[in-house]
Order: structure tokens, then C-alpha cells, then sequence
């Protein structure tokens, strides 16, 4: 069950409509190989599930200004005033959630679960239109579980059977939207043997993930963000 | 995020740029040894600058990281390797890395013991605003509604007054709320102001400061103890 | 856990071994290459023995196990690897550990493809009794009920009847419930039957077996296909 | 801050009519030191949080059968007909949760939210004396969190900041709990510089620990169980 394949299959089944999760918070852990890919491939009305929509022309943002998302589900767009003005101008319908909360929805979705019951934004506008429940006591809005079609993730190292490891600050959302999609895809910094990784620090057991991508050379995109460097 | 803009204002305005650090170290004295903290964009980040590190503390950054040290140089900086707010960092001994979901849990849990967060809007009753100005700035609330709401203490890092020169400090906000009733202390490069019991109490005058230039400035009743107060 | 009445069994009564051997040597064919399987104590986990391991399947085991291989000997027993049931095991290359609560993570959203357990009482429409006896043996459900209804497909293997020689497979059943319409097929010593609109069809007949028989110890209508069925 | 500590400073805060969550999923990841320790401090009215009960005179068998449990919240005790017994004989309550709905509750109960949706049972005497409710057309049971004053878990190795790192099918229940509890006392098998973890491999982060304590000498129950060798 060898699940390494090339990108153009790996993307190939996506279709016009779909919902897709895409890990990344920054430039660390976004699967930008994987989203030039879908670029090319060309699906649109898609929805999006990301943090945040990267940066102007980088990431997701591509994908974005092209016209290929209508929807984006996310967490804040503070550094991509291009995406905010899409949405200002209502040619992108964005769903801001907390941060905590979309990754908690999302992790919900890949649990086989429901959804859960929080607090978080009870007293502010967030709680406006959501169902509010009182369990033990204590009040909270209930909160429903996200899923997509695929989900696209980024790792530093993985495995024919799809065992994946994430490096330091590149984890983030990555490890839940593995298990929250039909079709999990993860481009790879490189595969090493089944086998070699450390059972105890596997980071995404391989059931979770159906296809992997070797990324053969880093794009420029993967590198130090200048503008970020900050002493 | 806005780390970048306030560095262009270093730059450019020093006098700004001098109460932002009095402030970061002024804050840096409520961190108690062993803690765990998190440093919001702006001025919280400051602190860095200020930190004893003998205190041992932990600083959390939302994108799962536990143990952040400081913004570092381009030829230190790893491409895996940033804040939430997008710098480039390096650790402490003992760092961990998670995703996160455990970085938001560990939030929500009580297990982080301060959150500095800067704001657009504090009212007299510890109420926070500043993720948006309705048709203006609408960027999303990213991790801040969390911090704010669950941080068992919360410390705004703020000046004392907005660009138009207004209080910030208000009997009640008028901006969308972050979280009702979260402030625990306010501190601005005029003074340290504690919330308690839904009304504010001066404790500390800066040295630069009077307090007829705080209650002036301060749009909401404040509580001023008999007696000398501390200054900073 | 009943593992180890099963191996007493075992040493006592060889018709019974056989018996369960000749569905777990069944079972197996069920499993296509690739897949993600959980075994639940008893026969089940007898399937272990006659695993082609060239299908290159993943073994899970709710205690945050995948790649499990089979029981070990106890020389090469480790303290810290045993599998839900207890037993000591060895693992494949490319096994992963992971906690309780990613494992059930993995059985609820929908990544196990096959799980195998056992049966006090199946119904005609998939129901499946498999937990407890009010009054008599009331344990706790484990991880069997979330296995049950959550598993893409959910094979039974079981004795055709139980201890008292009663049918196990029945119009509907009278203990609680482990799980609502989620058997997929059950294999026995003497038949494979597939679950199908609601109701039970007939695929496979034992060697051993005739088709009197199966209908006699099965208290629950059997849809019986036209032509010669196939032997197993 | 460092969190070490020995094992009677570490558990003498315990106090009657708390609750206490013990990790452990069998004998691997069960902290057999500190159980044998909270049987020493005599704490009593406890309510007891564990997967299972281990089994007869082992574990946290030993502290029900010496009476000071009252009430256990677990998932199955099919290993252990004596507290099956008490159980029976109404000497000890015990409330039965699916094993991953019962680590989903502590999780739930850890990452600080009031409950979670879920169709696990939805069609059993489970679903008894449940709040249900429907989101987006599908139908739950609501559970609720589970936190506990203490949790005592197992590590093959910590630093004296708190970071964890568990052994194999060890692991189990222990992250989760390690989340969920006012105090959270870790034993471990070997204390090492702080900083010599892999911050990757850390599978606990040291904010969620209060106090770690290191076992000299591992007692017998942390041994092979001749009854479980199967081959």
C-alpha cells in the first residue's frame, strides 16, 4: 500500500465545489508545492479552511486571487490586506472564527464528533446566530464540527504508508487537518523508509493520510519571509 | 503582525517608541519566576527586551510553542520557526513544539499564567476591545478573544491614549468586545491601573506623570488611594 | 481479556479450536491490501495467526497502537507494548504510537476500514448485542461501541451458537444493544452471511455444513440466493 | 521553577472527597508509585477517574478494595471481578463511559471547553438520561467534561520544567490527563537535563505538569504479567 505518488495525481481528483483544508500558519508548515499544483489544476468555487490566507501572491492567496475560492473559513487576515479588501468588496465571503476554536472544530470534524460546547465569545458578537446550551451550569454556544473533501498538509519527513513528522513551528494546524478530510494529501520535505521513524515521535499515524508527495526541490516560497526578520 | 509597523515607528518617532519600552519593562515586573506567559503583538513583545531570564519563564506563542526566547537575526532565523505574530525566534532550553490544538487547549485549560495584550478599548469594569472597528478594521480575531477571555491573569500593555489623542480607558466600550470582564491590570507609560471588584485603582504614577494628567486622560472613574502611590 | 479463557479453551476443547480457527482462517479473506483493521478479543484476534502479511495491513489497537504484529513470547515481552486486550505483542516496520485519544480519533472519523469483534446476539437488520447481560456479566463497553458503529465495515466472527447451543443470530435481540443496523457480515463455523437492506443473505456454506443446518440454528429469516453456493 | 520534588511532598496536598485521575491503560502508563503512595497518605471519598480498574490487588485495585474509593468513572472492568463485586454489592458507584467518549470527556475537560456532541450510543441504554440535541441535521448526545483536583500519570522521561515524554502503548490515557487537572503529578522513570528533550518529541509540554517525581527503582508491578504472555 504504497501511498507515494506524483502531484498531479495527488490533486487530480479535487473538483469544482470542494471544500479544502490547508495547513500552515504563516509560511511554516503551508503546503505551497501543493498549492501551485491546484493553481494549475484549476478548480474553482472552492472553500477554504486556513488560518489565515498567507500573505499577498503567496500561498492560499494565490488561489484567492485568482477568483478560485468563494468561501473562506478562517481565524484572521491581519497581514493580507489584499484578501480583506476581496472580502470588503464582497467578492470572497470570509467566516472569521477564534483561532483556538477553528482549530478545535476542525480536530472535532476529524474525531467523528458532533460538535462541542465552548465559551469562548459568549459575551461578544461571535456568539450572535450560534445555539447556546447550558450544561452543569455552565452556558456555552455550540460550536459544529468542520470536514472537507481534502485537506492539503505539509510535513518534514514521511513514509510510503503515510506515518508523517512535522518540524517545530511548521506543526501547527497540520496534524488536525489530517484527520479531519475524505482525502488527506501531504507534500513532504523527504520520504524516508517505512520503518525508520521513531514510532514514539510519529506525529500523524499513517491512517490518516492518503497520498504523499516528495517535494523534490524547495521553491523560494518555503524560505525566510525578509520582511519578518525583525533585529 | 504589527510588529513590523511598530518598528517603522521606532524609527520614526523615538518619544513613542521611549513609552513603549517603559511600559515593557514596567510589565516585565509582574511576570513571576516559573510562569507562563504570552507576549501579544506590539508592545507585550517588548517585554522580550526587559525579561529576567533567571525567572525561568515560559513564553507560549499560539502557534505551538512553548519557550520562545527572542526575535533573532537573518542569520539565525529558521524557516520552521516563528512566532505568531510571523517573527523569526529563537528558544530557551526545554522549548517544546505542539500543534494547535494542545497550544489552544493549554489556553483554555488555565494554563497560561499571564497574557499581555495590547488594546483599542478597556472599560471601567476590566471590559477589552481590540480586534475590530466595525467597517474600518475587520482583520478577524486570530487567537486573541481566547487569550483575552482565559489567561488566568490579563495585563493590557497599552499607551494611554489613541492616535487622536483619546482615552482608551472608558466607563464602558463602544467597539465590539473581545471578552467581557477579562482586564486585570492596565498598564500605560502614564500609569499602573489594577481592576478590581469592576472598578479601576491607581497604583502606580509614572515619574514622567501627574495625576491630574491621568484623570484627564482617562475617561472613566479611577479609584486613587490615600497616601504617596509608588512611581515607575 | 477473554483471551485468556480462549487459550484455556484451547488446551481443553480441540473442536471448538477448530471451529474458531476455520473463521478466523475465513475472516481473513474479508481484508484487502492496505487496510487499516482492528481485532476485538477472541476470534478475532485469532486472525492475527493466519494474516498475509504481504497485504501490508495495519493493525490497530485502541490503546494508541497501529501496526501491531501479534502476541509475543515471553522473552520478548516489553512492559510497555501490549495490545487492548493485554497481551504482549510485537510490532510491524512503521508502526506508531499515539494516545487514547487520537485512536478513537481514528475509529469515529471513519479510518478504520475493517473492525472484526465477536457476539452475544445479531439481528436481521445488523444489530449487534456484544456487551453486557443485565444482571450477569455487566463489565463496561470498552471500545467496543465505538468500533461498532463507527468502523467502515463491521464483520462479526462467532460460533453459529452460544454456549447453551441457542442461535446467536436472531429477528432482533433481546440484550442492549452494543450498536444499531451496523453488522456488515458475519462469518461462523458453518456460514458467511452478508447483511443487506436489512436483511441476512446467504453467501458462504461451510465444508462441514448443510444448509438445514444453518437454517435450524439460525432463528432469523435467511435469504438463500438461487444456484449452488460457494463452499468455505 | 523547578518542578521536582519527592513522592510524599508531591501527593500531600491530596484530600479527602477529591477526584482523582490515574493514567494507565492496564499495566503500561499506570503509576503504580504514586497509587501506592495515596494508599499510604489514606485519602478517603475518592472519586477515581482510570480506563479500567487494573486488575485484583494491583493498582488502583488496591485503593478500592481498601474502601477509599466511592465513586469510579471508567470504561471497562472486565479484568477485575473483585471490584466488579463491590460494584455489584453496591460498596462502590461506578459509572460505565465507551472508552473513547470517556478520554474524549477528560480532553474536553483539558482543553477548557463545557462539553462535546457525539452519536456514539445515541441508539443505547446510553443514551439514557442525556441531554440530546441536533446540529446540522445530525443527532447527539451531549457529554460533558471531566476535570479532576488531580491527575497522576506516568512518564518514561521528564525534565525538571515538566516536559513528558511517554513509551509506547504506555501512553495511553496519560496526555490527556495530564491536561485535565488542577495538580498533575508526574512519576518518571529517569529525570534528564532540561533541554536534551527533542522539543519535537515532546509529547507533554511542561506548562500542564505541576510536579515530577523520579522512581529510583521500579517495584514489581511495573513488571511483565505472566497471565498476559499469550504465545
Amino acid at each position: 500500500m504504497n501511498k507515494v505518488t506524483n502531484i498531479s495525481d495527488a490533486i487530480s481528483t479535487i473538483k469544482d465545489g470542494q471544500t479544502i483544508m490547508v495547513g500552515g500558519f504563516g509560511v511554516p508548515g503551508t503546503p505551497f508545492m501543493l498549492i501551485e499544483a491546484l493553481l494549475q489544476h484549476g478548480a474553482r468555487h472552492l472553500t477554504l479552511i486556513k488560518n489565515e490566507a498567507n500573505e499577498p501572491h503567496l500561498g492560499v492567496s494565490k488561489l484567492i486571487e485568482a477568483g478560485r475560492v468563494d468561501r473562506l473559513i478562517t481565524s484572521h487576515l491581519g497581514l493580507n490586506t489584499t484578501v480583506l479588501g476581496m472580502m470588503n468588496d464582497k467578492k470572497i465571503e470570509v467566516e472569521f472564527n477564534p483561532q483556538g476554536i477553528l482549530v478545535e472544530r476542525i480536530r472535532c470534524g476529524g474525531a467523528g464528533l458532533i460538535g462541542f460546547i465552548s465559551d469562548i465569545g459568549i459575551d461578544t458578537v461571535l456568539s450572535k446566530n450560534k445555539q447556546i446550551i447550558t450544561l452543569n451550569g455552565q452556558k456555552g454556544t455550540v460550536e459544529s464540527a468542520l470536514r472537507a473533501d481534502v485537506a492539503m498538509i505539509h510535513a518534514a519527513v514521511g513514509d510510503d504508508i503515510g506515518n508523517l513528522v512535522y518540524e517545530k513551528s511548521a506543526r501547527n494546524f497540520n496534524p488536525a487537518m489530517a484527520t479531519a478530510a475524505d482525502t488527506v494529501i501531504a507534500e513532504v520535505e523527504s520520504i524516508i523508509d517505512t520503518g525508520s521513524l521513531d514510532p514514539d515521535a510519529i506525529h500523524t499515524p499513517g491512517a490518516f493520510v492518503d497520498r504523499v508527495v516528495e517535494i523534490r526541490k524547495l521553491r523560494d516560497e518555503y524560505g525566510i519571509l525578509e520582511h519578518h526578520v525583525f533585529t | 503582525m504589527s510588529n513590523l509597523k511598530a518598528l517603522k515607528l521606532t524609527k520614526k518617532q523615538l518619544t513613542v517608541s521611549n513609552k513603549r519600552d517603559k511600559i515593557a519593562r514596567r510589565a516585565e515586573k509582574e511576570i513571576i519566576a516559573g510562569q507562563i506567559v504570552n507576549l501579544g503583538i506590539g508592545i507585550p513583545t517588548l517585554i522580550l527586551k526587559y525579561l529576567n531570564w533567571e525567572k525561568r519563564v515560559q513564553i507560549h506563542s499560539e502557534n505551538g510553542i512553548l519557550g520562545m526566547k527572542s526575535h533573532c537575526s537573518r542569520e539565525t532565523a529558521d524557516r520552521n520557526l516563528i512566532d505568531a505574530g510571523g517573527g523569526y525566534i529563537d528558544l530557551v532550553a526545554g522549548a517544546s513544539f505542539f500543534d494547535s490544538s494542545l497550544s489552544f487547549a493549554l489556553v483554555r485549560g488555565g494554563r497560561l499564567d499571564i497574557a499581555f495584550l495590547g488594546a483599542l478599548e478597556i472599560s471601567t469594569r476590566g471590559d477589552l476591545a481590540n480586534w475590530m472597528i466595525p467597517g474600518k478594521y475587520t482583520p478577524g480575531i486570530g487567537g486573541g478573544m481566547e487569550l483575552a477571555q482565559k489567561a488566568r491573569r490579563l495585563i493590557i500593555t497599552t499607551l494611554h491614549t489613541n492616535r487622536r489623542g483619546r482615552p482608551k480607558i472608558l466607563e464602558s466600550c463602544n467597539l465590539p468586545l473581545t471578552a467581557k470582564a477579562c482586564v486585570d491590570m492596565i498598564i500605560t507609560e502614564l500609569a499602573v491601573i489594577d481592576v478590581v471588584d469592576d472598578q479601576l485603582q491607581l497604583v502606580e504614577i509614572a515619574e514622567e506623570a501627574t495625576l491630574e494628567e491621568i484623570v484627564e486622560k482617562t475617561d472613566a472613574p479611577l479609584m486613587v488611594p490615600d497616601g504617596v502611590l509608588p512611581r515607575f
